[in-house]
């Protein structure tokens, strides 16, 4: 082995190494997100488009894998490295999180100038602003409280859309006579969760949703409530595939969508899924609220949270934040991504029935004070707290835990985990 | 010895190695499984995937899934394939092999033939750096990266790699040279040749088989990196592994498994062709010290 | 018989040693040096920042007030916990034993002067090559009931058949051994050829003089002659069973609800994504301590040997 | 003034001393021989001549210069391994070249050099192989082109022929004893085998436990020897150690009451008190068949005794004799008649005897 040649080598790889390290020029946004599917992609890249036209590059930086919490690790080291990226696509109490942690950028001027405070729902202001200083651009809301039903499935099964946890029932009954999944789910946590919040919000209602899940009162979550609310759990369970675990989202939405199962519990990006296939909202299938939560929302909103970057990078950073509450983007990317625009004075003209009936929901629950954060995404509780609980539900779903042991458990977690 | 004489008749020997054979060849299936699912699925078609059984032949063979996997698939908001990744990942897996693979056979060198007062509980103490588990460190290695100006890049990346793979390198180079014999060194001291000239003109030029063994190691451990990946480096600038996750996992939309496995074996080629190449090699490397690690 | 001295170090001890005699006596400290000093920092500093990490309060990133036992407290009152440790008990004891049986009995049945060696031993080392970032969703669907192989014996007939691991939370955590064995085996199978072959041939022309069969050969001789091997296996079978990570992440994500969670996942989510660093850090601390208390022995043991 | 000093050596390694004040001297052209068994401390001494263990205290001279801080390369020695110690991704032409290229010689004057010493060692046809190529003897020879190649001022050789068949070690032996004769180099040689150190040396030094035992010429060494230690060192079959007492007469009473008194030249028998318990020390050449009788000898005894062995080696015979239990070794003729059980007339030749003080160890003449 020629030794000269291997040092020669390291030496010129090594200065490679040096070079490739990246400068950032000023008018530069990066972003760190996890739209990196196709659908989800193309929406974005309207933003891309927008911001590039302004003279402002647009540095890309997806980190896709287990809903975020991959993307949440390399946040975390950037942003230890005292070098953050300019935004990042954040939800809920992590919004906080980091706020807490001093690293925020301040959007006050901004959101001043164009008025977010009229138009943005205060629920979801709650989060986009930390001690009352705007931190974060929020781009959509979705609702976790849906239900997707195959049209021909339910035509069979009689036509009539369930409007109560019985009457779910029933029809996951019929369903299973017609020898199809009744229910499709995908056993991962979130999912697990998301389908426990709306049955806790069907069971009990938005006062006890508020009381359980909001406040993670001990009383409410080991109290009679919630053992219905488990009960029915273990029953929704008999309506699976055998092979539900670990399943992803969308793959039990293609069950529902070749009709090989009739329903499946899931927020609007579900819809995404149907539209792609080439399906359409009340001929193919049809979207509810999921029964018993009528009149309720159940949110979950992508935001654009603005670190402090300082300096010229502020300026493309400005600029990013504005055209995120671009109404025109709002429309491109919401009509996409199947959820709604996060400002309320958005015309729904572009929207299919699904994405009407979610706005006109959003602004009649928003003015009820009916619009809660989800569980499963980080809405309601922070991620301790979020994670304790969904480790319970996630157990108990999975026959690990029995119904009075998962109502013991759930508080202790939930103090735990404080 | 207790064991009787067995007669051995030449039926039955030959009968046993079919048997030996048999097993070798079940064997050997049963460890191809995982890369035949792969390889067959990325030359299906979607719907072929989706209503067909997993296991059966591509009825319609198509390298569409590949080639779009190389130029054409989404990984973030660019639509430009896996293809920039894979330089990305040449980029940081060469010095990094390279600069650990050298100072472990410096390390090693020191260990072995320029012993010292507590050489043991100096070799000790990097052995067990290779039992660290990488998450723990993720956040102060974040903050000394920014320290220094590395966050972020290729370069910090390398540094990384080199750190946590110094322990093995260390630990190979060392039991490859303990066997080594001093008295070749001891002669090369008498016949002029210093520290490094030693080193250079002795020790390595006899150090093939743990070389192999090393750059093997290290490419493999380093090419095949999620976790420092996706920390310390970002966008366009991810080693390949990060893309492929991106690729495969994200969220939402239709699922293109075919294009998925296809950037799966891209993936996995440089790591393979290493595998096979120098595969004998490696366990005559093996066979040469690092075993008795 | 000369003895061989273990330290061909020159020390001038009693004149003034020259600038370049110093320097020539330093040199290979020195170059051992900045390894030595980064292993240090990057591991010890780090382990020690780990530690008092765990004594404070940190959440969702590190801040350093004091929070006493706090997080060891919380640790070990998290069932999760205690299935994590259950869960590596099984798992590790399950996929070093397995390794290694199976191992070895390729590495003797590749012994035996076989003659496609060199298209074989690609194959049982090839797994080794891949992450399971690469082999996951191929993992993850053979061992669907729906998707793998069940659905193929139910498509060839053998409607029986029935394999659903993956998806039984008392079996799931067999399902990650399967895959750990199948990527791990050929390299120890590599490890066990390498001590075969490197086995002194006269000693077994000795055996088989002494009338023993093939056999007892293997199991009177060679395989105690191969206790080192045995030792080395372990040791890298040990530290990849504590360390698996990808592994879990890519074939169950930790489920059925936490049926195959382990330390290292446990580490990471309460880390990075349940926001309670210092409660992840302790864990990290007992983990090490694990670690600490099969290496160190071993390092102990191997090194005095040595020194005889 | 000698060429190589060595002053009050002494090495530690831990806490056991290996050298325990080693004092020798070799004069210019001179062939020092280090011997003695295994963990004697030879080869330490020699790795502290060669400067590979720095040494605890003491001196090291060679040619008036004290080398003890110098680095091994700047002592001007050269040294053979016992494992030859040839470097295995060079050649034959470039192990021999490399003290050269380290030493920064030019290319030409290397190939010169090289070609001179392998036509003295008539390697010449080996010159490109590489040494997994060569034989051991092959190897053996291109080591000590290594060393000569150097023209160094103190050659050092350990243990250059133990991995050598016995027929190739008696030819390299030679060879090496030709070397010296022909080059007049001093060297220092390490071994365990005392025939070498008898053939090759122009001086013995016998080791034992880090200490020197005796200092001398082979024939000092073997006729001479200080102690019952060297005695019994040197020679093969070893000297017959005898238990006695010195007699009245100034004879020695060998093999207790049943046994005979040897009488003494007066050279030894002035030296002893009577009444001494004594040890006699008579090499198997001393003791032989009638025929084989040193017809010079000034004092003869003939014993009789019972045959328990023989052994013939083509040219002597060596026959064992026993009286009352204590038994010696004899060389006879090859063509003697003798059978195992009979009795024996031996013939004591003690003009040759030595002996020693059975408390210290010591000779006493």
């Amino acid at each position: 082995m020629n030794i000269r040649m291997i040092s020669k080598l390291a030496a010129g790889a090594a200065m490679l190494a040096m070079v490739a390290g990246t400068a950032k020029s000023a008018e530069q946004v990066e972003v760190l997100h996890w739209w990196t599917s196709g659908g989800e992609a193309a929406a974005l890249n309207v933003l891309k488009e927008n911001l590039q036209k302004q003279g402002v590059t647009w540095k890309d930086m997806p980190v896709a894998g287990g809903a975020g919490s991959a993307a949440m690790t390399a946040l975390r080291a950037r942003v230890t490295a005292g070098d953050p990226p300019t935004a990042v696509q954040l939800l809920g109490f992590d919004l906080r999180d980091w706020s807490e942690m001093g690293v925020a950028a301040n959007l006050d001027d901004l959101a001043a100038k164009e008025g977010w405070d009229k138009v943005i729902p205060p629920a979801l202001q709650a989060f986009s602003k930390y001690e009352g200083h705007w931190v974060a651009a929020p781009v959509n809301i979705h609702s976790t409280n849906w239900l997707w039903l195959n049209k021909a499935a339910l035509d069979k099964a009689g036509g009539k859309v369930p409007t109560n946890l019985d009457e779910l029932i029933t029809l996951l009954d019929a369903f299973k006579a017609q020898g199809i999944t009744a229910l499709a789910h995908g056993g991962v946590p979130w999912q697990d969760g998301t389908l426990w919040e709306a049955v806790v919000l069907s069971t009990g209602g938005p006062d006890f949703y508020k009381k359980a899940v909001l406040d993670a009162d001990p009383a409410a979550l080991s109290g009679d409530t919630m053992k219905k609310v488990f009960d029915t759990m273990s029953k929704l369970r008999t309506y699976f595939d055998p092979n539900f675990s670990g399943r992803e989202w969308n793959l039990s939405t293609a069950l529902v969508i070749e009709g090989k199962a009739g329903a499946q519990e899931m927020g609007d990006w579900s819809k995404g899924e149907w539209l792609r296939a080439n399906k359409k909202p009340g001929t193919d299938f049809v979207c509810i609220r999921f029964p018993g939560t009528q009149g309720s929302v159940l949110f979950n909103a992508d935001q654009f949270m603005m670190f402090d970057v300082g300096g010229d990078a502020e300026k493309a950073q400005q600029k990013m934040a504005s055209a995120v509450e671009n109404p025109a983007f709002q429309i491109a990317f919401n009509t996409v991504k199947g959820s709604v625009p996060a400002r309320t004075d958005i015309s729904d003209e572009k929207f299919d029935d699904c994405g009407k009936k979610g706005m006109k929901d959003l602004n009649e629950a928003s003015t009820k004070g009916t619009l809660m954060g989800s569980l499963a995404h980080g809405y309601a509780q922070p991620a301790a707290v979020k994670e304790a609980m969904l480790d319970v539900i996630t157990q108990h779903l999975n026959g690990q835990l029995t119904t009075d042991a998962a109502l013991k458990r759930l508080p202790e977690a939930v103090a735990a985990a404080k | 010895m207790s064991a009787a004489h067995e007669t051995v008749s030449p039926g039955s020997a030959r009968a046993a190695r079919y048997v030996i054979y048999a097993a070798l060849i079940f064997l050997a299936l049963v460890y191809l499984l995982p890369l035949y699912v792969m390889l067959s699925t990325s030359l299906k078609s979607l719907d072929e995937i989706r209503g067909g059984d997993m296991l059966a032949l591509p009825g319609d063979p198509s390298i569409a899934a590949w080639v779009k996997a190389w130029g054409e698939a989404c990984i973030g908001v660019s639509c430009v394939g896996i293809k920039g990744y894979f330089w990305n990942s040449i980029k940081m897996v060469v010095p990094a092999v390279v600069i650990s693979t050298l100072l472990g056979a410096l390390n090693g060198y020191v260990l072995t033939k320029w012993r010292f007062p507590g050489h043991k509980l100096v070799f000790g103490m990097m052995l067990f750096a290779c039992f660290i588990p990488f998450q723990a460190v993720l956040i102060p290695m974040a903050r000394l990266l920014g320290a220094a100006g590395l966050s972020n890049s290729t370069a910090g990346l390398v540094f990384v790699h080199v750190v946590y793979g110094l322990g093995f390198t260390t630990l190979f180079f060392r039991n490859y040279y303990e066997a080594f014999p001093d008295e070749l060194v001891k002669a090369a001291m008498i016949d002029g040749a210093g520290f490094f000239k030693i080193f250079w003109r002795i020790l390595l030029p006899s150090s093939g088989p743990i070389i192999v063994v090393t750059v093997i190691y290290q490419f493999t451990n380093i090419w095949n990196d999620f976790l420092f990946g996706v920390s310390f480096s970002s966008g366009e600038a991810s080693p390949m592994t990060v893309a492929l996750n991106n690729l495969v996992s994200s969220s939402t939309g239709v699922k293109e498994y075919n294009v998925d496995m296809a950037a799966a074996v891209f993936a996995a080629l440089p790591t393979l062709f290493v595998y096979i190449v120098a595969g004998r090699y490696f366990v005559r490397g093996l066979m040469a010290g690092a075993v008795k690690g | 018989m000369t003895t061989i001295e273990p330290m061909p170090v020159v020390v001038p001890e009693r004149r003034k040693p020259s600038l370049a005699d110093g320097l020539r006596n330093g040199l290979p400290k020195l170059v051992l040096a900045p390894s030595f000093a980064i292993i240090l920092v990057f591991v010890y500093g780090f382990i020690l920042w780990t530690v008092y990490l765990s004594f404070t309060t940190s959440k969702m990133m590190p801040i350093y007030k004091w929070g006493g036992f706090d997080a060891y407290y919380r640790l070990w009152s998290q069932p999760n916990w205690y299935v994590a440790m259950q869960n590596l008990a099984i798992f590790g004891i399950l996929y070093i034993g397995i390794c290694i049986a199976i191992g070895l009995f390729i590495a003797i049945l590749m012994d035996q002067r076989i003659r496609a060696e060199g298209v074989l031993r690609p194959i049982f080392l090839y797994p080794m090559a891949l992450s399971f970032v690469v082999t996951g969703t191929a993992w993850k669907w053979f061992l669907n009931p729906g998707l793998g192989l069940e659905n193929t014996m139910h498509n060839l007939g053998w409607e029986s058949f029935k394999f659903d691991w993956l998806v039984n939370p008392k079996m799931a955590i067999y399902t990650v051994v399967i895959a750990g064995v199948w990527q791990a085996s050929g390299f120890v199978m590599a490890m066990f050829l390498a001590g075969l072959r490197g086995i002194d041939g006269e000693i077994i022309k000795a055996a088989q003089i002494d009338g023993a069969s093939t056999v007892s050969i293997y199991r009177r001789i060679i395989i105690p002659l191969l206790r080192p091997v045995f030792l080395s296996a372990f040791i890298v079978l040990a530290h990849m069973a504590i360390k698996s990570y990808d592994l879990v992440i890519a074939l169950t994500g930790g489920g059925p609800g936490n049926a195959t969670e382990l330390p290292s996942t446990f580490m990471y989510s309460y880390t990075f994504t349940r926001n309670q660093m210092n409660v992840g850090s302790a864990s990290a601390v007992m983990m090490l301590m694990g670690i600490t208390a099969i290496i160190v022995p071993y390092l102990y043991s191997e090194l005095r040997e040595k020194n005889q | 003034m000698s060429f190589l000093q060595i002053k009050n050596l002494r090495k530690k390694i831990g806490n056991v001393e290996v050298l325990k004040g080693i004092d020798i001297e070799l004069e210019k052209g001179g062939f020092l021989v280090l011997v003695g068994p295994s963990g004697c401390g030879k080869s330490t001494l020699l790795n502290a001549i060669a400067g590979l263990l720095p040494l605890t205290s003491g001196d090291i001279v060679i040619d008036g210069q004290v080398v003890n801080d110098l680095h091994p390369s700047q002592r001007d020695i050269a040294m053979v391994f016992q494992s030859y110690a040839l470097y295995p991704n060079m050649t034959v032409e470039e192990n021999i070249a490399f003290a050269l290229e380290m030493r920064g010689v030019a290319k030409e004057e290397r190939a010169k050099a090289v070609a001179q010493v392998a036509k003295t060692l008539q390697i010449e046809h080996l010159l490109k192989r590489r040494p997994s190529q060569l034989s051991g003897g092959q190897r053996q020879r291109v080591a000590m082109g290594r060393a000569l190649v150097r023209q160094p001022r103190v050659f050092l050789f350990d243990e250059p022929l133990s991995n050598l068949d016995a027929k190739l070690r008696v030819e390299v032996r030679a060879e090496i004893k030709a070397l010296h004769q022909n080059t007049h180099a001093t060297i220092v040689y390490v071994t365990h085998d005392q025939i070498e150190a008898m053939t090759l040396a122009t001086k013995i030094v016998v080791l034992k436990e880090g200490m020197v035992q005796q200092v001398g010429t082979p024939a000092e060494i073997y006729n001479r020897p200080a102690n019952l230690f060297v005695a019994d060192f040197m020679g093969s079959p070893a000297m017959n150690m005898l238990k006695g007492k010195v007699t009245a007469g100034g004879g020695i009473a060998l093999f207790g009451n049943g046994g005979v008194t040897v009488p003494m030249p007066p050279s030894i028998s002035s030296a002893l008190p009577a009444g001494k318990d004594v040890i006699l020390g008579l090499r198997p050449e001393a003791i032989t068949d009638d025929g084989l009788v040193d017809p010079t000898a000034r004092a003869i005894a003939h014993v009789e005794a019972e045959v328990t062995m023989i052994e013939p080696t083509g040219s002597d015979t060596f026959v064992t004799g026993k009286i009352d239990g204590a038994s010696f070794t004899a060389r006879t003729r090859a063509e003697v008649v003798v059978e195992l059980g009979q009795t024996f007339r031996f013939a004591f030749n003690l003009d040759k005897a030595v002996v020693f003080d059975p408390e210290t160890g010591h000779r006493v003449v």
